[in-house]
Order: structure tokens, then sequence, then C-alpha cells
């Protein structure tokens, strides 16, 4: 079974981009992207966990009887999470604390558990690891694009790099509603093109 | 000792856990429609609820006990949504194609207008009072109810009459329910259709008077109809095509061409237009033979008159 | 407008009354030489033809027999012959069978008749036993719009105690004036035949009868309380100007302060309403043997040249009454049957005057409603003005929505299609338009429903 | 005592609303949203779950304490609610099967509520004791319930309305729960009397 | 039907090694990863405390008040055995009369809250009495209004001051600070918060023979 | 013409209508309005002039952009409810407001509180609240600016110390405040200020500037429910409720609370009460329910402004109870006829 990379990536950020296709992970999508650092982190943080669990997943699908298939995969995934939690605090000091308890959230992700379920569970190893990749690097650009857009409409700035002239912030973007109200716009935005294209 | 410790507790909960899940699930037992879990178990399991559902299960109960058109899974890939209509396809079993066909050619440039229609754009509530904008009470009334109702998009409305889509139409009869006129109906799918495209019972006068283009009940295309498919019931003032005997020669279409009241779609269109070619070629063939004896007995000039007449 | 004056007391709307007819006395359109008779005049059944092309016809006699309990007589308003019976257009809207009479201009009549002046010693001495069945012979209808055969809401069942009869004087459609010229020039007939109604109910009890008139009509109501002074038990109740007083439940929750309850009949609280002109017929059948042939039929509206009441005989054109009023002016552009509430628009003036048509209304582009509809803006009105306590700007969404499982909760049979919404309605929305198609869709639901009910019945008894 | 509960109560069902100002447990707050009859139903089972989760993950932490491993939290508290939930969801089927029409079917969806997940752990960060992680729980769950149960009020009504086509769907519920945070920050920074 | 037990035993065995080789997994990842994340503990409370005070080579903790999220804690740091300076970790946090008891401090104090949560912060200071500096360790103040209090200008109120030297409250209620625009709550919580860290020092300076 | 063959118009009845519909309700209510702006224009100076024209204009200018560029729907500026938005928008905005910061609520306003819904009659939300809120927590500094630089205001502050220009309005001071003797402050606050009873209800006071003058309000609503375009119930049901807990907290506790009056007369509640939570499109259909909107919109307000952050809860309390229409509207139903 040969892969196009190529291709598998365009599913992951454009057809079955997680966030803005799909629409799963929300909970993360919209607590993580007040900047475009702490989104990429998560970010990172996700590709990480999902290739992972996506493999184990693979490579035990055969063993794994179907009644506890749900308590299982969570166990993996979980165990994921947990090792990206310490290596994160360990060695990132200042993402943990920007990301706090969103880290261990990811567990419930549903993106993670959305891919074991609909990919992983039914593929070999070597696909499930790519589609882990793809649709985790689809979720990180789209989670930076919106983190890029709420910092720099609520700081002026984008990865903490002072860009704006304004000397007023708009510090709604920042906060709760911001994040929905964003996260709703560029949703429209990318159906008002789609619908456009067809 | 603390990774000794962490396997244990770890090892421990996992039993406990297990342990009382298959205690439970024996215990409590419940037995279920098998076709659920089959199809459950095909879903994604995501729980994601982006189907309106409460969870995976929760569609498929759904989907299996009362399937509603347009209801699906956004997350579940092509192969999986034709895994679940293999599981569901053995119990529901297949049914001849049809397609939704109108019977009305009431354009807005081929009826007349006798008031001016104000209120609800819909065809219900202008069928309530009178005929919305056209004379004709047996007319498609254009405001597109089928349309609204179609869950293909097969159904579009051009110049007051509904268009429909034969590729995109399903068949599901929605927009037969749906026509308070009730100038729609059902017919068998196939390479092309050959319809009336009237429904009104009035007398011919009166759908002179209305239309251009209505059926007048002459008779004309029960006559060259080869296999008997066309009938006029007395009373109605209308010919019918039985679409089971009808076997689209199209004859009435060509033999219809003053009031233009039958119409052909697809592969019969070209046949019709054979047909209509050689009606015209014999006609002139006749007219020239006319006017060659008619310019044999009298002056030549007559005969050309005459062709302009005609 | 008093204050202080009875009315009902949920919703209503308050609308200029425009009765530009009122102080014009009833006068007498001479017979047409052809009249259109619909066999279909009432709601129920239609009734069935009994005579043929050429067949000759005297003024009385039936041309078309009831056919079933709810249904009624049509008999020939003209001497002459039956040229036809074919479908025409009538004021319903549709094309309905109808008795075509060409009028031999004779006047004869088929039986002969009284001419017993009203009197309360004529209704005491009166045997009443076959005053039903003279009703029902005369064909006499509900004259106030909805044409409910007078006989069998003369007839409840043994088990319905009447106690009191209402005459609706109220008119409270705007521009109408039919009723108030009939109380004005007719009383003694109306009152009289009140008494009548009373008297046949009173075979179970006391009756006590109403005669309900808004405070509008000054001069019908001193005309009407004249009258009824000469009988027992006959009130004449002044009511506050407010639309629609003359809906049955609303009169009755106005006059006696009772509220029929959804899905009934008003002999559920022990009422009976009955139109002033339908009494005043009663009274002519029962006492007179007197056929009903003529109504009054008011012709108004700014797009008529002169605002009339007229006395026709049925079957007349209504162009022949609007020509009779000096025609329609040049801005003329609606064609009413009815009140401008909740008349019915006409395409053709080529229709005939039926049992219940009470007027003919001409409105002018200015006078109308022409407005598209234009988005909801959930100010409430409508809410607060539906005299039935629904929410029709809600049931319009639903229904647009075309969520029709929502209407039921929503009470939507309840509608008695007023149009106080429709006329409050910011938007314009026509909003009686939609409740009639939620109507029908809901119907539909209730008899799939009724029927699945019946099917598992019989399953289940399998 | 009582107070404190109270406040607990009154700042995690409203002032710190899960939805609202919190972001957990969106995903199905934006998916079982679309009738107030499922929302409750949504609204109840995460109630009902939240504070049984609750419980149990406060005598986990015990354990983990007990065998100082602490950093199984995370792996040892999702295990036990994926396990407490298919349990629940299997008992009440047998045992109550009414409850189990209104309340199962959104069972399974509750594994994949982070909020489940999410008050386990902020309970336990906050190191309440078991009453107040009770209360805390119900409270959360509680203003979970009044915030779907709303929201779905008003995509009952947008049902009638003509949103734009680009808007349909998430967009339009986004930016829905976008305005309803906005109106809940009028709670920022409030002192309760007590 | 037959199948059940044995796959009832499978599924008991596959949860429990999953779990158990999770267990041991997560075991291991920490055994590597514990030890560095103390010290990233160590350094991160350095680095505060370095913002606040002079140079100094080793610290001493003392926990004056024990509560496991909002504790308040005396650092005395010292270069070469000398005292560098002293810093006192506290938040607006209302202090219960028994509290305040415990940290020695007069029931006189005002405390007002501040808006959001407590705000904690960092108060050094130098031996000779002067504020070296503040930092705002936490704080959920409204971004753009009292979120302001991170400012220098801020800031500049209470770094550089001597103790004794002002007037530890806002203008508007008299003093000599300089209240935020359109967030004088937030302003006088700090403020109050800043009098009772300079009552400790004082105490604790006073232990310490440092000033009399 | 024959009557005969005259062509007619069908359609259903009611035939005759109402001669109110919503431009001219909207027209209505705008004109109501004009007493309050005339008001914050004597008082504010051409400041107040300028937020009030720039929000008008943007807001029509940006629902016809919207309505043609992206939309492709019939531009509906004719209707005049974009132009009332922006004017209970500017009226919500301090004088000092930059005409950007107006700009981007009008924005919001019209583009996410009413297009993004469909338009007219569809939004849940009040869109000039939704704009307002938005702003106020997007620049809250901008947004407690209380400066003038023109207009009687201005006179009245240059009897005072300069200091006090950008001082809070005069719940913004109770709410900063926290002295023992409150009462006596609060008198010594306005005397300063020279602020009476008498003051606050015409409107020299400090403000969003269409909420100072309590007699202008009053006017435009007394012309709006003499015109049946305003319903009672709300604005008695809110005003009535504020006015109760006011009084009710301080005779629980004088010596912390403020007088009843001021509550009532200092702060936004009577363009709220009357204006903003009376918009027909986002309050309930039924006369008990909006009785049971305005009294929530009542305690809601109270509560923030005695236990909130915020010393003003109108805004959050009216957008608070937009939320809970839907809800009320389902349960509240009027009473029907017959049951």
């Amino acid at each position: 079974m040969s892969i196009n990379f190529k291709n598998e990536l365009y599913r992951g950020i454009v057809t079955e981009n997680p966030i803005f296709r799909i629409v799963l992970g929300m909970c993360p999508t919209l607590a993580t992207s007040t900047s475009a650092m702490n989104a990429l982190g998560m970010g990172v943080s996700v590709i990480a966990v999902l290739t992972c669990s996506n493999m184990v997943i693979s490579m035990l699908r055969n063993v794994i009887p179907d009644k506890v298939r749900i308590p299982a995969f969570i166990v993996v995934i979980a165990t994921f999470v947990t090792v990206v939690d310490l290596l994160i605090a360990a060695f990132i000091p200042p993402l943990y604390e920007a990301l706090g308890i969103f880290i261990p959230l990811i567990v419930v992700n549903c993106i993670i558990l959305g891919r074991a379920e609909a990919y992983a569970a039914k593929n070999p190893v070597l696909p499930s690891i790519v589609d882990g990749i793809v649709m985790g690097i689809g979720f990180t650009l789209s989670l930076t694009m919106l983190g890029a857009m709420r910092e720099f409409l609520s700081a002026g700035m984008i990865f903490g790099y002072a860009i704006a002239p304004f000397k007023h912030q708009f510090i709604l973007m920042i906060l709760a509603p911001g994040a929905f109200i964003t996260l709703g716009l560029v949703l429209a935005g990318i159906n008002f093109i789609q619908n456009k294209e067809s | 000792m603390e990774i000794i410790m962490s396997v244990l507790v770890m090892g421990l909960i996992a039993i406990v856990l297990a342990v009382a899940l298959i205690i439970s699930s024996k215990k409590f037992h419940v037995p279920e429609n098998p076709l659920i879990e089959k199809v459950a178990s095909l879903l994604p399991q995501a729980n994601c609820g982006a189907c309106g559902f409460p969870g995976c299960a929760g569609f498929a109960k759904a989907f299996v006990e009362d399937p509603v058109p347009g209801m699906r899974c956004p997350v579940a890939s092509a192969e999986v949504l034709k895994a679940i209509g293999e599981v569901l396809g053995t119990s529901i079993g297949e049914s001849k194609p049809m397609r939704a066909v109108l019977h009305c050619n009431g354009k807005h440039s081929n009826v007349q207008t006798v008031s001016e229609y104000i209120g609800v754009r819909s065809c219900a509530a202008a069928n309530m009072l009178y005929t919305g904008d056209k004379a004709c009470m047996y007319s498609c009334i254009g405001y597109g109810d089928c349309a609204k109702v179609c869950l293909f998009g097969a159904i579009t409305m051009e110049d007051g009459i509904a268009v429909f889509d034969a590729e995109k139409c399903t068949g599901c009869g929605l927009c037969v329910k749906e026509c308070p006129r009730k100038v729609i109906s059902l017919v068998q799918k196939r390479i092309s259709n050959v319809r009336v495209t009237c429904s009104s019972h009035d007398k011919g006068p009166v759908v002179r008077k209305n239309c251009k283009v209505g059926c007048i009940a002459c008779g004309k295309c029960v006559k060259v109809c080869p296999k008997e498919a066309i009938t006029v019931a007395p009373g109605s003032n209308l010919a019918r095509i039985d679409d089971a005997k009808c076997i689209l020669c199209g004859k009435c279409v060509a033999e219809c061409d003053v009031m233009h009241a039958i119409a052909a779609d697809g592969r019969v269109v070209k046949a019709v237009e054979i047909i209509i070619k050689k009606k015209q070629q014999e006609k002139e063939e006749k007219q020239k033979a006319a006017a060659m004896a008619a310019g044999a007995a009298n002056n030549p000039a007559a005969s050309d008159t005459k062709e302009v007449k005609s | 407008m008093a204050f202080g004056l009875k009315t009902f007391s949920r919703g209503g709307i308050h609308v200029d009354d425009r009765k530009y007819s009122h102080e014009s006395p009833i006068e007498k359109l001479p017979a047409p030489k052809t009249v259109v008779i619909p066999i279909s005049q009432h709601i129920g059944a239609p009734a069935k033809a009994v005579v043929t092309k050429d067949q000759a016809v005297k003024i009385g006699q039936l041309i078309a027999e009831k056919s079933g309990f709810i249904s009624a007589n049509v008999l020939s308003p003209v001497s002459g012959i039956v040229k036809a019976v074919e479908a025409r257009m009538t004021p319903t809207g549709f094309k309905q069978d109808c008795i075509v009479i060409e009028n031999d201009m004779k006047d004869e009549y088929f039986e002969a008749f009284t001419a017993v002046a009203p009197s309360a010693e004529v209704i005491e001495k009166l045997d009443i036993s076959g005053a039903v069945k003279a009703v029902e012979k005369a064909g006499i209808v509900g004259m106030g719009g909805a044409a409910f055969p007078t006989s069998v809401k003369l007839s409840p069942p043994p088990d319905v105690k009447i106690d009191t009869v209402i005459l609706n004087g109220v008119e409270c459609e705007p521009y109408l004036t039919a009723d108030a010229r009939i109380m004005i020039e007719d009383a003694d007939r109306i009152v009289a035949g009140l008494a009548l109604i009373m008297k046949i109910f009173s075979k179970n009890g006391p009756v006590k009868g109403y005669i309900g008139i808004e405070a509008n009509k000054p001069d019908s109501i001193q005309k009407m309380a004249e009258a009824a002074s000469k009988y027992k038990d006959i009130e004449v109740v002044s009511l506050a100007l407010k639309y629609p007083q003359g809906g049955e439940k609303q009169l009755i929750n106005a006059i006696v302060g009772r509220d029929v309850p959804s899905g009934k009949l008003p002999s559920a609280v022990g009422c009976v309403v009955q139109n002033v002109a339908t009494a005043a017929s009663i009274y002519d059948a029962a006492v007179n043997n007197r056929p009903l042939i003529e109504r009054v039929v008011t012709v108004t509206g700014m797009g008529v040249k002169k605002q009339k009441n007229l006395l026709v005989r049925f079957g007349t054109m209504f162009t022949e009454l609007i020509d009779y009023c000096g025609g329609v002016t040049d801005d003329a552009s609606m064609l009413i049957c009815g009140g401008p509430m909740m008349g019915k628009a006409l395409q053709t003036s080529e229709v005939p005057v039926t049992k219940a048509v009470s007027g003919i209304l001409v409105l002018t582009q200015s006078e109308a409603n022409l407005y598209e509809e234009a988005p909801c803006i959930r100010c409430g009105r409508c809410v607060d003005v539906c005299p039935m306590g629904l929410q029709p700007g809600l049931i319009n969404k639903v229904i647009d929505a075309a969520d029709y499982g929502r209407l039921e909760e929503l009470s939507l049979l309840d509608c008695i299609e007023c149009g106080s919404c429709n006329y409050i309605c910011a938007g314009h929305e026509r909003l009686v338009q939609k409740i009639k198609i939620g109507k029908v869709k809901l119907q539909e639901i209730l008899k799939a429903r009724k029927e699945k009910e019946a099917q598992t019945k019989k399953d289940d008894k399998k | 005592m009582l107070s404190s509960l109270l406040s607990i109560f009154i700042v995690s069902a409203l002032f710190n609303n899960v939805i609202m100002a919190q972001f957990l447990g969106t995903c199905p707050f934006l998916g079982v949203s679309k009738s107030i009859e499922t929302a409750s139903g949504m609204g109840l089972a995460v109630i009902f779950v939240m504070v049984l989760a609750n419980i149990i993950t406060y005598f986990v932490q015990l354990l983990l304490i007990w065998a100082k491993v602490e950093y199984l939290q995370t792996l040892a508290f999702i295990l036990v609610i994926a396990g407490l939930v298919q349990m629940v969801e299997i008992m009440l089927k047998k045992l109550s099967p009414g409850l189990y029409k209104s309340l199962g079917i959104y069972l399974p969806l509750i594994t994949t509520n982070c909020a489940v997940l999410g008050i386990a752990l902020l309970a336990i960060k906050k190191n309440y004791g078991l009453l107040e992680s009770v209360v805390y729980s119900f409270a959360t769950a509680f203003g979970f319930l009044v915030a779907i149960v709303l929201f779905a009020g008003i995509r009952e009504q947008m049902k009638y309305s003509t949103i734009p086509r680009s808007m349909e769907g998430f967009p339009i519920a986004l930016i829905t729960t976008g305005i309803m945070a906005l109106a809940f920050m009028g709670f920022a920074g409030f002192k309760l009397p007590f | 039907m037959m199948k059940r037990g044995s796959s009832d035993l499978k599924l008991l065995v596959v949860l429990t090694v999953f779990s158990a080789v999770s267990g041991l997994l997560l075991a291991l990842v920490n055994d590597v990863t514990k030890d560095r994340i103390a010290m990233v503990k160590v350094i991160k409370q350095q680095k505060a405390l370095l913002e606040v005070v002079e140079p100094f080579d080793t610290c001493e903790t003392e926990t004056l008040l024990n509560d496991p999220f909002d504790p308040v804690e005396a650092f005395t740091c010292k270069k070469a055995g000398a005292v560098t300076g002293i810093a006192v970790k506290i938040s607006s946090r209302l202090l219960s009369a028994e509290e305040m008891k415990k940290l020695n401090l007069s029931d006189s104090l005002k405390q007002p809250q501040a808006y959001g949560d407590p705000i904690k912060m960092l108060v050094g200071f130098s031996p000779a009495g002067k504020i070296s500096g503040i930092s705002f360790l936490e704080h959920k103040e409204t971004p753009g209004l009292g979120s302001n209090i991170e400012k220098k200008e801020f800031k500049a109120n209470y770094a550089g001051a001597m103790v004794e030297g002002k007037k530890w409250s806002v203008k508007k209620d008299g003093g000599d600070v300089e209240q935020l625009t359109a967030a004088t709550i937030t302003s006088r919580a700090v403020t109050a918060s800043v009098v009772k860290a300079i009552e400790i020092y004082k105490n604790k300076a006073k232990s310490l023979n440092i000033i009399k | 013409m024959e009557t005969k063959d005259k062509k007619w118009i069908v359609g259903q009845g009611s035939h005759i209508y109402f001669p109110q519909d919503t431009s001219k309700i909207m027209f209505q209510v705008i004109l109501a309005l004009l007493p309050a702006s005339a008001m914050a224009v004597y008082v504010f100076g051409f400041d107040a002039l300028k937020v009030l024209l720039i929000g008008v204009i943007s807001a029509v200018a940006v629902e016809a952009l919207i309505q043609k560029y992206l939309m492709k729907t019939p531009v509906t500026i004719g209707d005049y409810s974009a132009a009332l938005t922006g004017l209970l928008l500017a009226l919500n905005l301090p004088a000092s407001s930059p005409w950007w910061m107006v700009c981007i609520g009008s924005l919001i306003s019209i583009g996410i509180g009413k297009l993004a819904y469909g338009g007219l009659g569809q939004n849940p939300f009040n869109p000039a609240l939704v704009g307002r809120v938005a702003l106020l927590i997007g620049f809250p500094a901008l947004m407690t600016d209380w400066s003038v630089t023109g207009g009687y205001l201005s006179e009245l502050y240059r009897k005072i110390p300069a200091e006090a220009l950008t001082t809070a309005t005069p719940l913004g001071f109770i709410k900063a405040y926290s002295g023992s003797n409150f009462t006596a402050d609060l008198v010594a606050y306005f005397n300063s200020y020279s602020i009476n009873l008498k003051t606050l209800f015409i409107g020299a006071t400090s403000g969003s500037i269409g909420e100072v003058s309590e007699l202008a309000l009053l006017l435009g609503a007394l012309y709006l429910i003499y015109k049946k375009v305003l319903n009672w119930e709300i604005p008695a049901a809110f005003i009535g409720t504020v006015g109760i807990i006011a009084m009710a907290a301080y005779y629980v506790k004088p010596q912390a609370m403020l007088l009843p009056h001021y509550h009532l007369f200092s702060g936004g509640l009577f363009l709220g009460a009357l204006f903003m939570a009376t918009d027909m499109v986002t309050s309930p259909f039924t006369f008990r329910g909006r009785i049971v909107f305005g009294i929530g919109c009542g305690v809601l307000t109270m509560l923030i402004r005695l236990y909130g952050g915020y010393p003003e809860g109108v805004s959050f309390a009216i957008l608070l109870m937009n939320i809970f229409v839907p809800i009320i509207d389902i349960y509240i139903k009027p009473k029907r006829f017959g049951v």
C-alpha cells in the first residue's frame, strides 16, 4: 500500500480539516487560541499524541475486544497525553503554564478518539501514522491561524511580535466571547468561499 | 518501587473496572434490535454529536427505526455510509426507480392572466384563492411549493412553472404529495419520457381562451398511437398517456402540432424531429403534387398564395 | 364610544367603522332577467337539483333539495324557465353547479302566503310545532355570512338545554350596514323572530333573549329597544365598538360572559346565536309561509360611485348591483364579497348573490392592503389582538418553516380567521392565509394519526 | 460552611459558567442543542455523570496519593469515567428503562465531554473536600444544563428564521454562543455578599 | 453464548494489561522528568525573586501562612551570608481575623478585595527599608483596565519607594498612590496588599535585627 | 370602465390594514429619540453630535454594504431599522468615543448582531446592545472615559478641579467607593459636581450621551405610547423592579446603599427600559411574558449594580434576558379562549 503523502496532507489540511470541516475538538480550539504561540504548542502536542496513539491503536487493533474498545483506546490516548504533559512540564515550562489544564484534556479531544475510531482501528500501522500526522498538521495550522488572528486583534501582535500600529487593543478577542465569534466568522467565511465556488 | 506501585494501581483499577463491566453487562443484559448494534458498530463512535443525535448509538437507533431522508453522519467516510446502506439494504429491498414529471406547460408567456394575485407566494395558499396569476384553474401555479419540499434540489422554477431535473430526481414523491393542483405525477425512470403537458378538464374553447398550449382533447394523438397507450376519458376533456404501455415512439408528440400539448424529453426528442421532418417532407411533396396538379389546371400564381396561407 | 359598555374580554381591535351607507334606506332592486342559483349556498352538503332544463318554475318552488343532515333547500327566486344546470363561477371563488333561470317577469308564486303583521300576540298564539319544518322548507340559512342551515341550529340534540338566545345585530365588519338598516326598518319582524326562536327552545325551561348591537348604531338600538319592549325577557344590549364582536363565541362572551370551550359549539354553554336578518326570515317562514328569495346587500367601498343598501333577489349578478350603484371608480382595485375583514376577494363581478352575501365591497388602491410581505418584527400585536388567545406570529413562522407537527400544540384549529392579526400586522404578513394553509396541513396530520390509531387498534384485535 | 457551599454553587453555575467562561464541554453543547427536549436530557445526564464521576475520582485520587503516583491522575480518571459511563448505561437500561430513555442515550456522548474530566481534575486542583466537590460538580453541570437549554431555545427559534447560507449550522451557533458569553460577562467580578 | 466466557476473560486481560503497561510507561517517563520538573519549579521561583530583590546566592523560605493555594511566604535572600533582600509573597485575599493574628498584623488594616480572583504578588524589600521591586504572579483583572497593574508606570508607585516615605493609599482615598484610570478597586486592592507586605517585612526585619 | 371586464386584485382578508407598519414604527422610535439626542448635544456639545451622526451613518452604511456585496439580498435600509440601531448604539456611548470605535460598534451591531441572523426580525439579541457590550468589554478604557470638551457639562466642570473631568458617573463613583461614611461622602461628592435630583432628571450629569436626560427620554416614550408603538409593560416592570429592589436594599443597609432615586435616575435605566428592552424583535410575544422579561431585567440590573464588577448593569441585564426570550415564549403563552 503506497501512500501519497502530498495527497494525504491536502486531505488533512483542506478537505478533512479537523477544525474547519469536521468541526471536532472545539474546547481546546477555543481555549488555546488566545495567542499564536499557545496554539502552536497545543497543535504540536496534538500531533504528537495523535500520531503515537494512531500508531499504537493500529498495531493493537486486532487484539482489542469490541466491548472495551473505548476504554482501551482512551487508556492508550491518556498515556500519551500524560507523557506529553510531563515532557512539556519538564522541558518547556512557559508553554506548560499557558496551556494549563488543556493538556490533560487532549484526552477527551474528539479528534483523537475520532481518528482512532474512524481510521486507526481499521487501517494498518503506516497509513495510520500518516493520518495522525496530517490530521495533526491540519489541526495545528488552523489552530495557529485562529490564534494569530485573535492575538493580532487583541494585542496587535503575532507570535509576540508587535506589528500593528494601533494604540487601542480590542480586548474582547482574547476573552471567551471573542473566541466563539472569531471561530464562527472564520467558519462562515470558509462556507462563503465554498458556496461561491460551487 | 514507585514503578511497581504505578503498575499495580493501574492494574487494580483496570481489573476492578473490567470485572464490574463484565458482571453488569451479564446481569443487566437487555436484548435489542441487532441491526442497531450492527449499524452502530460501523459508525465512527466518536460520539461527537455532530449529526444532531445524542451519540452514535442514538443515531444508529434513529437511522434504523425511523430513517429520514437527508439524515447522515457528517464524520463517516463514504465507504462507511455504503456499508451501512448494505446492512440496511438487506432488510429494505429494491424498488423500481421512478421520476416526477409536470403535466402543465403554463409558462407566463403561454397563459392568460385574469387577475393580479397578492399574498403568500405559495401554491397551497394561491390555490385556496382562485388560480394565482394564471387564468387556467388546472395549471401549475408556479410559486414553487414542490421546489421547497424537494430534498435533492431537483426542481427549479422557470418562467412560472416547475422544471424537473431527471438526473437529480429520486422519485420520492414528496412533490406529488405537496402539489395542490395535482399536476405532478411519478413515472418510470427511463431513458426518456413522453407526457401530456396539460391537466385542464375545461372544454376545448375555454382551454384555447386561457392557454396557448393546452390539451383540447381533439383525439388526434389517440388515433396515431400504435399501442393504444393514449386515452381521452369521457367528460375529462384531457388526453392521458399510460406510462406502462408507452413505447416512446414519439408519434403523438409529432401529431400534436397545433397546441403542442404533448412533450418528450431525452432520446425521443430526436425521434420526434425525424417524424416531423418526414411529415413536413410528405406535406411539401403533397403540396408540390397538388400545386403541380393545380398548376397544370390553372395558372401557377394561385398555388403560391395557397402555400403562404397554409 | 362610551366607556363601560359590555364587550368581549380577550383581544380584539378597534377599526375605523366606515359605515358610509348607514344613512341610505334599503332600495329594492328590480328582479333581473336571468338568475344564477348555486345549489350550494350554505355550509354542509350541497343540495340536489330537482329541476331539469326547460322546466318552468315559480317563485318559492323547490329547485334543489337538501341532501343530508347539514344542508339546506334552494328555492327559486323568480318565475320562469330553467335554462341550464351547469358549473358557473360563484362568490366562493370556485365553479359550482348552478341552476340558471330565465325570468319571465310575471312574479308568480308557487304557494300562497299570508301577510300577518308581527306582534307579541301572534307569536303567543302560534303553534310552534311546525315552525322548524317551515324554516327548513323555506331554505333559511344564517345570513350573517357563515350560512349555516338554520333548521339544524333550531333543532339541537335532546340532551342540550338552551337558555339563552342571542340575536347578532353587531355587524362589526367595517363598511357593512345591511343588518343596521334592517334593524331600523324592520325591527318588529326581527324581534318577533327572536320571540319565536325563544318559544321553540322554551319547552325545556325559560329562555332569555338578547339582541347585541354595537354602540355606533344608536338609531338601530333605539328602534330595536322600542320593538323589544313589547315582549317579555328580551333585552337589547348596547356593546362597545370592537372587532370581532360578531363572532359567535365573542358575542356570547360579551353578553352573558360565558366562554364556549375550545372545539365546542355555543350550545355547549346553553346559547344559540342568530343573525337579525335570519330572525326576520324565520318569522316570515313560520308565520307567513314566505320562502326566502331575497336579501339585503350593502354595496359599498370608495370604489363604487354611490354606497347603497339594496334588497335583491338571489341569483342577481354582482355586476348588476354595482352598476345600479353607478359603477366602479377608476382606482377601484379589489372586489370583495362580504366585509373587508373576512370577506373573500373575487376575480370577477360575474357571480350571483347568494344567501351568504351580506355585502359587496369595492376597495380603492388606497383603502386596500396591497403591500408585499415584510419581515415579522415580533411586535406581538397579533398576540395581543387575537380574540382566541393564539399566537399568530409564531404560527406564521412555524408554517413558513413547514414545521407542521407543532401546529396542534399551538391550537391552530381554534382560529376563527377573523383577520384581526392580519389587520394589525406591522409586516403586512398574510397571517390568515398562512393559517388556512396550516389548518389544511394540520387536518392532514390529524387524519393520518387517526387512521394509524384505527389501524393499530385493528391489529391489536387481530 | 453552608454559605461557602452556596458561594461555590453560584460562582460555578453562573459566574464561571462551564461553557461561557471555561470552554469545557463545547462539543456536546453545540451538537446536542437542536431542541430543548434533547438539550435538557443531555443536561440532566451531565449532572448525573458529573456528580458520580467526581465522587469516584475523589476516592481514586486518595488511592493515587496513598500510592504516591499522582502523575497517573489523568489516566486513572479517564479510565474510571469511561468505565463508569458504560456501566451506568448498561445498568440504567435494565433497571429503569424510563430513565434510560430520557438520559441513557446521552451517556455515551458524555465520555467525550471534556467537562466531566475537566471538572474532576479542577476539583482536585482546587483541593475541595468530598462535599464541596459534589456541590462543585453539581453546580457546574447545572450551569451546563442552564446554558444548553437556553441555547437550544434560541436555536429552536432560529429554525424559523432565514439564516444566510454561509452562516447556517456551526457558524451561527458559535456566534450565538459568543454573544451569550458576552452577556455572561456581566457576571464578571461578582462579589457575593456572603 | 459459548464464546462469552472466553471473550470476557479476554476483555479482562486486555484491559488490565493495557492499563498496567500504561502505568509502567508513565512511571518510567515520570522517573525521567520528575527531577527536571522540580528543578523548573525552583528556577521559576528564583527568577521571580530576582525580579524584586538584589542578586543573591541562597534564599530561605519561611511559610507564614499555610494555605495550599495561596500561602503567605517570606523569603530571606542572602549573598555571602549577608541579607541582600527580603521578599514577601502575598495576595489580595481577604484574611480572616485569625489569619491576621497569625501574621501579626493589626486588625485596623483595610483589606479591599480585587476585582477578579485574589491578585498574587511578590514584594521585595532591600535591607535599607526600600521597596526594591514588585511583581504580580497571578491575577484575573479585566484586561485593559485592572490588568494595567502590570505596567511599569503603576509599579513605579511602589518600587523604589521608601517604606516609611509614603502615605500608602490611593489618591482617591487621600493617599499618595496614583490609581489606575477606571480601575480604582484594583489599585486599592494592590496597595492594601503592599501595606500588609510592608508590615510583614517590618516584623521579619525586626526579627533579623536589620531594623529596629 | 365596465365593471364586468375589470381586472381585480385578489388576496386573502383582511383587506384593510392598520396604518402603522415596520418602517413607520422604526421612524417613530427615531423621532422619539430626538429629544434625548438634542439633550445630549446640549449637555456634551459637538462631541455628542459627532458620535450620533457617525453612529447612524456607519450603521446604515454597514447594512447596505453587507447586504449588497456579501449577502446579495435586497438592501433594506429604507425600513429605518439600521438607522435606529446606529442611533441607539451611539446614545449608549460616551461622548469622547473616537470615530473608529463607533464604526466598529456599528459593524458588530449590524454585521454580527443582526445580519448574521438574516436581518430584521430574526436576531435573538438586541443588535445595538451586542455592539455596545462588545465595545465595553473590548475597549474598557475608552468606554469609561467620561471626559467632555464642550457643551453645558464642560461649563459646569470648569468650576471643579480638572482631575475630576475623567472620573466616573455617579454609579461608577459608588462602585469605586468603599468608605465607611458612605452617605455623607456621597452627598459631598454630588455637591462637588452640583448633582441633585433635578439635575439628574433633566440631564446635567456624566454618562453615556443618551442616558443622561430622563426627562427627554420620558417625553419620547410618552409619544410612542400615545402612538401605540411602545408597550408599557416592560418599562413599568423593569423600572418598578429596580425601584423596589433599590428601596429594599436602602432600608436594609442605608449606610452602604445609594438612595433609591439615584438608582433610578443616574444610570442608563431609562434609556434601557424605555428603548432597548422594549425592542420588539428581542422581547417576548405575550403580555405576561413581557412582564416577566421586565422583572428579570430589573433583578439582573440590580444584582450587577449591587454585587457585580461593573458599575452599571442595564445593558448586560437586557442582553441576558434576551437569551431567555425563547424560553419565555415557549412556557408563557397567552390565555386561550375557552380553555
